[in-house]
């Protein structure tokens, strides 16, 4: 958001959508089963915005996220059923202690590339999920219980601010000194840029978030397990972050939601249900390699159509 | 642990290593010419698995040609993979195509519990299995046979890569496909014998791992794939010897924590020892500390 | 007798028309120079007369045969070869690798190991460091190198992109030098430069080409003296 | 302008497993001066900028800067202190907008903080106008403005080099290295950039240390000229005694050059 | 989100709709992907085939079984959705599921608070119906035992019956269920005089369990406890066989698989115990019959969890005809009172705490064959 009237037009927008909801869950329009999807696909919009902030913008090959979203559940689930902390603590908490054990597996492996990266923050993921697993407090591999306190007001909240402080990050001089580490590290570091300092702290902020939709995930499907924490749901958030374009914010939420709805719909295709998704996957990238949005914002649109309009594009 | 626990654990250690070694063989074959992590690698090694299953017990081939005939089926299922799911990728980014291995891998998973259902398979027993004595230790004749078999294929793949025409060209295309074309090189096909040969491997892989631990399902490639990929970073990316000793190494390690009692804490230990190692050798044991030269 | 005939050729990147209707001849034997400032459509004419980018439309005609879209391999066959701009060695094959891959589609071995010969008498250097891991030779070095894997092919026709760039003073004669060796021993040149001094010094004739429009061609003489060419090329 | 020493390089050397790059360097830049280093390919004229600029840490001797030791200092840091470079082989930020590449640069001379960035506190706005302003001020004395929000790399090359420069300056150094800033360009560009780099120099009171294979810009220019070869230094004085420096002539220039 | 409006009025309105088409809908709520796939799909094999057999012969008071299946992907988050969907979009009757404990709990309150009973046919935690703060979950049944009682009588058929001092235990660390049943054998097993000598783990999908068994050789127990699924533990115990570990060995319910026998062999198997609901030998013709037509349908052999979803069906369909209508409010009230059902894997009776009341068989492998051994009432 460059200026204020921007900004003061993506707040508008955002009330008016939660007004819209909030307005349709009460009238009873709006029922358990699409309430549950809204809040599903909240969380995973903010799992996919923080990790498009590490590897979209930043460039760096993080396969662990899922990680740092079990620290966030399993932190949350600690502040309010064994603390009897109130939820908004617990999220905030999840948020702080989730960026903490970013910065511990950031700040060692940080310093490789590419797929070692990868496999170093694979390995970091395994290792909290081990180590939960490994804790009678968190109940082993039983997990734990967990009131079902997300409602869609702090999911959208978390969601909000989420996205609001990822673009205000992204669109400033620190977010386009990470975008330099993506394009170039070397000329970067030659331009004055901290490339460590960005590295890890793009990789804090996204492990903060991650671990804000762990506090939502924890309370809104009643139990967690180390087996919801595996490799698979890093995954999951990556694809959707690839699936929208790899440095594309509204393509990582534009193809949260799709895939979130396509995968909530093919539950009831049972055996067929992976089939048809993972088909969905290599087809979409097969004609999509860039991703749905590639590096485009949706805003880019419109701004294209103007410009087109006003043809003074040069060349 | 007396002197004789230690060996036996080693044992035990290289025996299980030989099995990601020989997976990871194949793995960093072709993530070495394209650089693609191919994560559908380790479901090739079940069809593999199944094809030499359905072989031996259905129609009742013996161990070799139904290792042969698993190998030629992978190969094939490999090259198709690749021009149907990888080849419009090759100018993308990586990360792209390692979406769709993803992809791949999901559809041949599902798609082999789809057909068959997700229960095991049990392998018939062809070939025999004696123990024998080792300075106190045991070792299990098909152990040996596995570490025999991964060498000896490590050598073979050494060979082709780096001494044979076909694997000069695959080299070639590594580093520079457009060159490579400059030269005459028909980059398609030599992407196509990359992928049939480290699918033949997985496929053997297969075969081998099924008569050794008899129990095969169509999710068995996850684990073993996960771990191969490793091996193959571990060891450094693309560098054969590499992904065997990573394979061995990974082995070694998870047998020796098991034996020290921390078997909770296995695969967890298994990872700090892979960061340290990383950290120190951030291009994996076997790759050359090389930065991009400025 | 006429080695190549482009007739209107047009290649697109994408929405970017890149060549626009590009003809141009080479006879047999000679050393045809193509100059052109940056982004011109060079490098994108010699790499669609290798086969590596498809042609949008035109005619390529070599010895009498067209190989407009042909694949890469079957035209390296048919005997052009390419040292392509930026040298593209295989980094991290040895010199000896990479010379061998040269002759890749080659079959007779005592022909190869003639050419091995030959490569080694031109360039001495690269005789000296065959153990090499290519990617660590100089400049220089890696020019030889592409040189050498091009002859390998024994190509009747040669395609130079720029093979001067980033290179010593010395080491750009003894590059010129060479070609006009690699020139007298029968193959035909076609040379793409920056360097339009040098380039038209050793060509018989040459091509402007311009954001992918061929504005002028001529004998190597009548170019070095246009006053057009002088403005824009040889600095004033 | 008085000759005080600016880039001091006593001793320097790097080696590279058993390949000594360089070796034993001595060489004094003062401020103000316009300096060439030519040399044969391999010579190791860019892994002495490498040292420079803290992207190698030579293995011997020192590198004083500003009366400051700077070898071993993070690349980061180096260019904060002063020394700003361009690269051999072009490294801009592809997917970034010229603009945004620019404003990469300028990155550390304003100093928002993250937290006002995030909240959108005035500071933050304040700090973007300021790089904005000062990006768009670069770019126009490159002649790129109107290329402003285009992607970098679809700028034609010789574009691509001169906002290689341009983000160089933009980081506001004493010292600016250009590694074969004409690389690539024909003779009629490699004029227009002489000019651009003698007029920078001039506006921003630069001291320039420049590598050039490129003769007509390096006699034509150059106040002063080091000459590398197989690592070491082999010469050091003026163009005309250069030119006719048989060491120079035999290793790098050749017999033609002189005409 | 899901409780807040529902639970005030529920008088039969979510199973109204099912009425009305003559048909009873019946939610299936399965891992049928993902990690545990093969335990989801068993079961689902085992309903399809009660479900056929009871609209084979007219439904249930003449009205037919409706299932209504989706795939919670092994996943908890999506066995949430999963029931929410089934009790809000499709207003089934009941659900079915899940297999594993954690995807049943995260099932629990969506049942409750829909007013839909909920019945696991393998879910044996006991939080799975009760809750850690000790409330019921009141909608929520399950088929199998708990952990605690088959760690408790394995422990105390090692102590009493084969009178063992030294055990070793080497349980499936990402199992809850593994882990549940080892910790209730420890603890009754030591209460018994016993030592553990050995406490070890693997996980899931391993196949090489040579180093942990060297250790556990090494430590020299009289007797191996395994609670583990047959996957597993069919190579644990061949390869404990092959190292020469020849103590007895001993496991629970997931034990039980035709594939058990071909994963370790005749051999490896001998002086192995299990803890079942029942005897898959047991000449019984009910079992006889059921191992039949599932053998006709599905081609191979039933496991346990075959036999339990096959259960679950007609301990549903026992309810509902007790009930006497379709209404999820009576199905549960009757659940809760069932008593004495004669199920494949034994007589079953339902406690305050929506345990399973159910004698457990200790069988015996010999030469291949499961001999019984003796019975253990709760
Ligand atoms: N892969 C590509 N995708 C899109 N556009 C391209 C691509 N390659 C080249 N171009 C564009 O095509 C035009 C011609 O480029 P080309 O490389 O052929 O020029 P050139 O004459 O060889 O220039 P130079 O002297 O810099 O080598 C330029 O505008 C360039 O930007
Ligand atoms: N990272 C590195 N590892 C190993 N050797 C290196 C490394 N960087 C440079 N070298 C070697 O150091 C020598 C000097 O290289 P350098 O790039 O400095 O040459 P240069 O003088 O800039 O040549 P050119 O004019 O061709 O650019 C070369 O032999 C090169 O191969
Ligand atoms: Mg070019
Ligand atoms: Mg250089």
């Amino acid at each position: 958001m460059k200026n204020s009237k921007k900004f003061w037009a993506f707040v508008g927008l955002a009330v008016a959508i939660y007004a819209v909801v909030q307005l349709l869950i009460v009238t009873d329009i709006m029922n358990a089963y699409y309430l549950n999807t809204l809040i599903f696909i909240s969380i995973n919009i903010i799992l996919a915005v923080s990790l498009h902030l590490v590897i979209g913008i930043t460039g760096q090959f993080s396969l662990g996220h899922a990680g740092f979203l079990a620290v966030g559940a399993y932190i949350s689930a600690i502040a309010t059923m064994r603390l009897g902390l109130p939820f908004p603590v617990a999220i905030v908490l999840a948020g702080v202690i989730a960026t903490f054990a970013g910065l511990i597996v950031g700040i060692p492996s940080l310093r490789l590339r590419g797929d070692y990266l990868a496999i170093a923050t694979l390995g970091f993921a395994e290792i909290i999920r081990i180590v939960f697993l490994n804790i009678d407090y968190v109940g082993g591999a039983a997990g734990i219980q967990v009131s079902h306190f997300t409602t869609w007001t702090y999911a959208f909240i978390c969601l909000f601010v989420t996205i609001v402080v990822i673009i205000n990050f992204t669109n400033s001089r620190h977010g386009r000194a990470c975008i330099s580490i993506r394009e170039n590290e070397i000329a970067s570091d030659a331009m004055g840029i901290n490339t460590t300092y960005y590295k890890v702290l793009a990789f804090a902020i996204g492990s903060f978030f991650a671990g804000v939709a762990g506090a939502l995930f924890a309370h809104n499907f009643y139990i967690i397990q180390p087996v919801n924490f595996g490799f698979m749901k890093s995954i999951e958030i990556l694809i959707f972050v690839v699936l929208g374009g790899l440095g594309s914010l509204s393509g990582a939420i534009i193809a949260t939601i799709l895939l979130t709805v396509v995968s909530t719909f093919l539950q009831s295709y049972s055996e067929m249900r992976m089939i048809l998704y993972s088909i969905i996957l290599i087809l979409v990238m097969l004609y999509r390699p860039k991703g749905l949005m590639g590096t485009m914002e949706i805003t880019d649109y419109f701004k294209m159509w103007g410009k087109s309009k006003g043809g003074d594009r040069h060349e | 642990m007396n002197r004789m626990e230690w060996l036996q654990q080693l044992i035990n250690g290289i025996s299980l290593g030989s099995i990601y070694a020989l997976i990871a063989l194949g793995y960093t074959m072709v993530y070495g010419i394209i650089k693609l992590i191919n994560f559908a690698h380790g479901e090739v090694f079940m069809i593999g698995a199944f094809i030499g299953f359905y072989a031996i017990a259905g129609w009742g081939l013996s161990f070799f040609p139904a290792l042969l005939l698993s190998m030629a089926v992978c190969a094939v299922i490999g090259v198709v993979i690749e021009r149907i799911a990888y080849k419009r990728l090759r100018n993308a980014t990586r990360i792209a195509a390692l979406i769709t291995a993803i992809g791949v891998s999901l559809l041949i998973q599902n798609g082999v519990i789809y057909f068959r259902g997700a229960q095991p398979e049990v392998y018939p027993s062809v070939l025999q299995n004696k123990s024998f004595n080792f300075l106190g230790a045991q070792v299990s004749s098909q152990s040996i046979l596995i570490l025999l078999v991964a060498i000896v294929l490590m050598i073979i793949l050494q060979f082709i890569v780096h001494k044979t025409k076909i694997g000069k060209a695959m080299r070639a295309v590594s580093y520079d496909s457009d060159a490579a074309r400059l030269m005459g090189i028909n980059v398609d096909n030599t992407i196509s014998a990359t992928f049939a040969i480290g699918s033949s491997l997985a496929g053997a892989a297969g075969v081998v791992f099924g008569i050794y631990y008899t129990k095969i399902d169509p999710l068995m490639g996850v684990i073993p794939g996960l771990k191969a990929f490793v091996a193959a970073v571990l060891g450094g990316i693309g560098i054969i010897p590499g992904a065997m000793v990573g394979g061995l190494f990974l082995g070694v390690v998870e047998a020796i924590v098991s034996a020290l009692g921390f078997s909770l804490w296995r695969d967890a230990v298994a990872f700090v020892i892979l960061i340290l190692i990383l950290i120190f050798k951030p291009s994996g044991i076997f790759g050359k500390n090389s930065r991009e030269k400025v | 007798m006429t080695m190549l005939k482009i007739n209107n050729l047009n290649v697109n990147y994408g929405r970017i028309h890149a060549l626009k209707g590009i003809s141009l001849e080479v006879e047999k034997g000679e050393i045809v120079s193509l100059i052109g400032a940056n982004g011109a459509g060079k490098s994108t004419l010699l790499k669609t007369l290798s086969g590596l980018i498809r042609p949008k439309e035109g005619e390529i005609i070599y010895l009498d045969e067209s190989i407009a879209g042909k694949p890469a391999q079957s035209i390296v066959k048919a005997g052009i070869s390419q040292v392509p701009e930026g040298r593209r060695v295989f980094a991290e094959m040895s010199v000896e690798e990479n010379i061998e891959l040269g002759a890749f589609l080659r079959r007779d071995k005592a022909g190869i190991q003639q050419s091995f010969q030959k490569v080694y008498e031109v360039f001495p250097r690269l005789y000296e460091r065959r153990k090499q891991m290519a990617g660590t030779l100089s400049g220089g070095e890696q020019q030889m190198l592409a040189m050498g894997r091009a002859i390998m092919a024994r190509p009747k026709l040669l395609l130079l992109d720029e093979p001067s760039m980033g290179l010593a003073p010395l080491m750009v004669q003894t590059i010129f030098d060479i070609i006009k060796d690699i020139n007298d021993e029968g193959t035909t040149i076609l040379l793409v430069e920056q360097n339009a001094h040098m380039a038209l010094s050793i060509a018989s004739r040459g091509y402007v080409i311009e954001t992918g429009k061929m504005i002028l061609s001529g004998s190597a003489k009548e170019l070095q003296e246009s006053e057009e060419v002088k403005k824009a090329y040889l600095g004033g | 302008m008085s000759k005080e020493p600016l880039l001091q390089v006593e001793n320097l050397g790097i080696q590279f497993g058993g390949l000594k790059a360089v070796s034993n360097v001595t060489m004094e830049i003062n401020r103000g001066e316009l300096v060439g280093l030519i040399g044969p390919n391999g010579a190791g004229k860019t892994t002495a900028f490498n040292m420079f600029t803290g992207v190698y840490v030579p293995t011997e001797g020192d590198i004083i800067f500003n009366h400051k030791r700077i070898n071993g200092l993070a690349p980061y840091k180096v260019t904060r202190s002063g020394i700003s470079r361009t690269f051999q082989n072009i490294r801009l930020f592809n997917e970034l907008s010229v603009l945004d590449n620019v404003k990469v640069a300028y990155h550390s001379i304003v100093n928002h903080s993250v937290v006002s960035s995030i909240l959108r506190l005035p500071p933050h706005f304040r700090g973007e106008r300021e790089m904005e302003k000062k990006a768009m001020l670069f770019l126009e004395i490159f002649g790129l403005d109107k290329y402003k929000d285009e992607e970098a790399r679809n700028l034609p090359y010789g574009k691509q080099r001169r906002l290689e420069i341009a983000r160089a300056l933009a980081a506001q150094p004493e010292l600016l290295l250009l590694d074969e800033p004409a690389a690539g360009m024909n003779p009629q560009e490699t004029i227009e950039l002489m000019d651009l780099i003698a007029f920078v120099r001039e506006k921003f009171n630069l001291t320039i240390l420049l590598i050039e294979h490129d003769m007509n810009l390096v006699m034509g220019i150059c106040e002063r000229i080091y000459v590398l070869d197989h690592g070491v230094l082999i010469a050091e004085g003026l163009p005309e005694e250069i030119r006719n420096n048989p060491k120079v002539i035999e290793a790098y220039l050749g017999e033609e050059v002189q005409k | 989100g899901c409780g807040e409006k529902s639970s005030s009025d529920g008088d039969g309105e979510s199973s109204s709709s099912s009425k009305d088409g003559g048909t009873i809908k019946i939610g299936l709520n399965l891992e049928l992907t993902g990690a545990v796939a093969s335990y989801g799909t068993s079961e689902a094999d085992g309903i399809q085939l009660a479900v056929d057999e009871i609209n084979e012969a007219g439904g249930i008071d003449g009205k037919k079984i409706e299932l209504v299946k989706v795939d919670n992907k092994s996943e908890a988050a999506e066995a949430t959705s999963g029931a929410v969907k089934l009790t809000t979009q499709d207003k089934v009757v009941a659900i079915i599921g899940a297999a594993t404990s954690g995807a049943t709990v995260a099932q629990a309150q969506i049942a409750n608070d829909n007013e839909t009973p909920l019945i696991s046919p393998s879910g044996t935690s006991p939080t799975v119906t009760v809750n850690e703060d000790g409330s019921l979950n009141e909608y929520v049944f399950r088929t199998s035992f708990i952990d605690p009682f088959q760690g408790t009588v394995a422990a105390n058929f090692a102590a009493n019956e084969l009178k063992v001092k030294k055990a070793a235990i080497y349980s499936d660390n990402s199992s809850d269920y593994s882990k549940g049943l080892a910790k209730s054998f420890k603890e009754y097993f030591e209460s018994a005089g016993g030592k553990t000598v050995a406490n070890e783990s693997y996980v899931a999908k391993d196949s090489d369990f040579r180093s942990t068994l060297t250790r556990i050789k090494s430590a020299n127990p009289e007797f191996i406890f395994i609670p583990g699924y047959y996957e597993e533990v069919g190579l644990i115990v061949k390869q404990a066989r092959e190292m020469g570990i020849d103590v007895p060995l001993m496991g629970a319910d997931g034990w039980d698989s035709p594939t058990l026998l071909d994963l370790a062999g005749v051999d490896a198997l001998n002086n192995t115990f299990t803890v079942n609901h029942y005897s898959s030998e047991d000449p019984d013709g009910k079992i006889q019959d059921f191992k039949e037509k599932f053998k006709a349908k599905y081609n191979q052999s039933p496991n346990a969890f075959n036999a339990l979803g096959y259960d679950t069906v007609y301990l549903l369909k026992d309810a509902i005809e007790r009930a006497g209508e379709v209404d999820s409010k009576k199905i549960k009230e009757e659940l809760e009172k069932t008593d004495g059902l004669e199920l494949i894997t034994g007589l079953y009776s339902v406690d305050e705490n929506h345990h399973p009341i159910k004698s457990a068989t200790i069988l015996e492998f010999q030469d291949g064959e499961q001999v019984f051994k003796t019975k253990v009432d709760p």
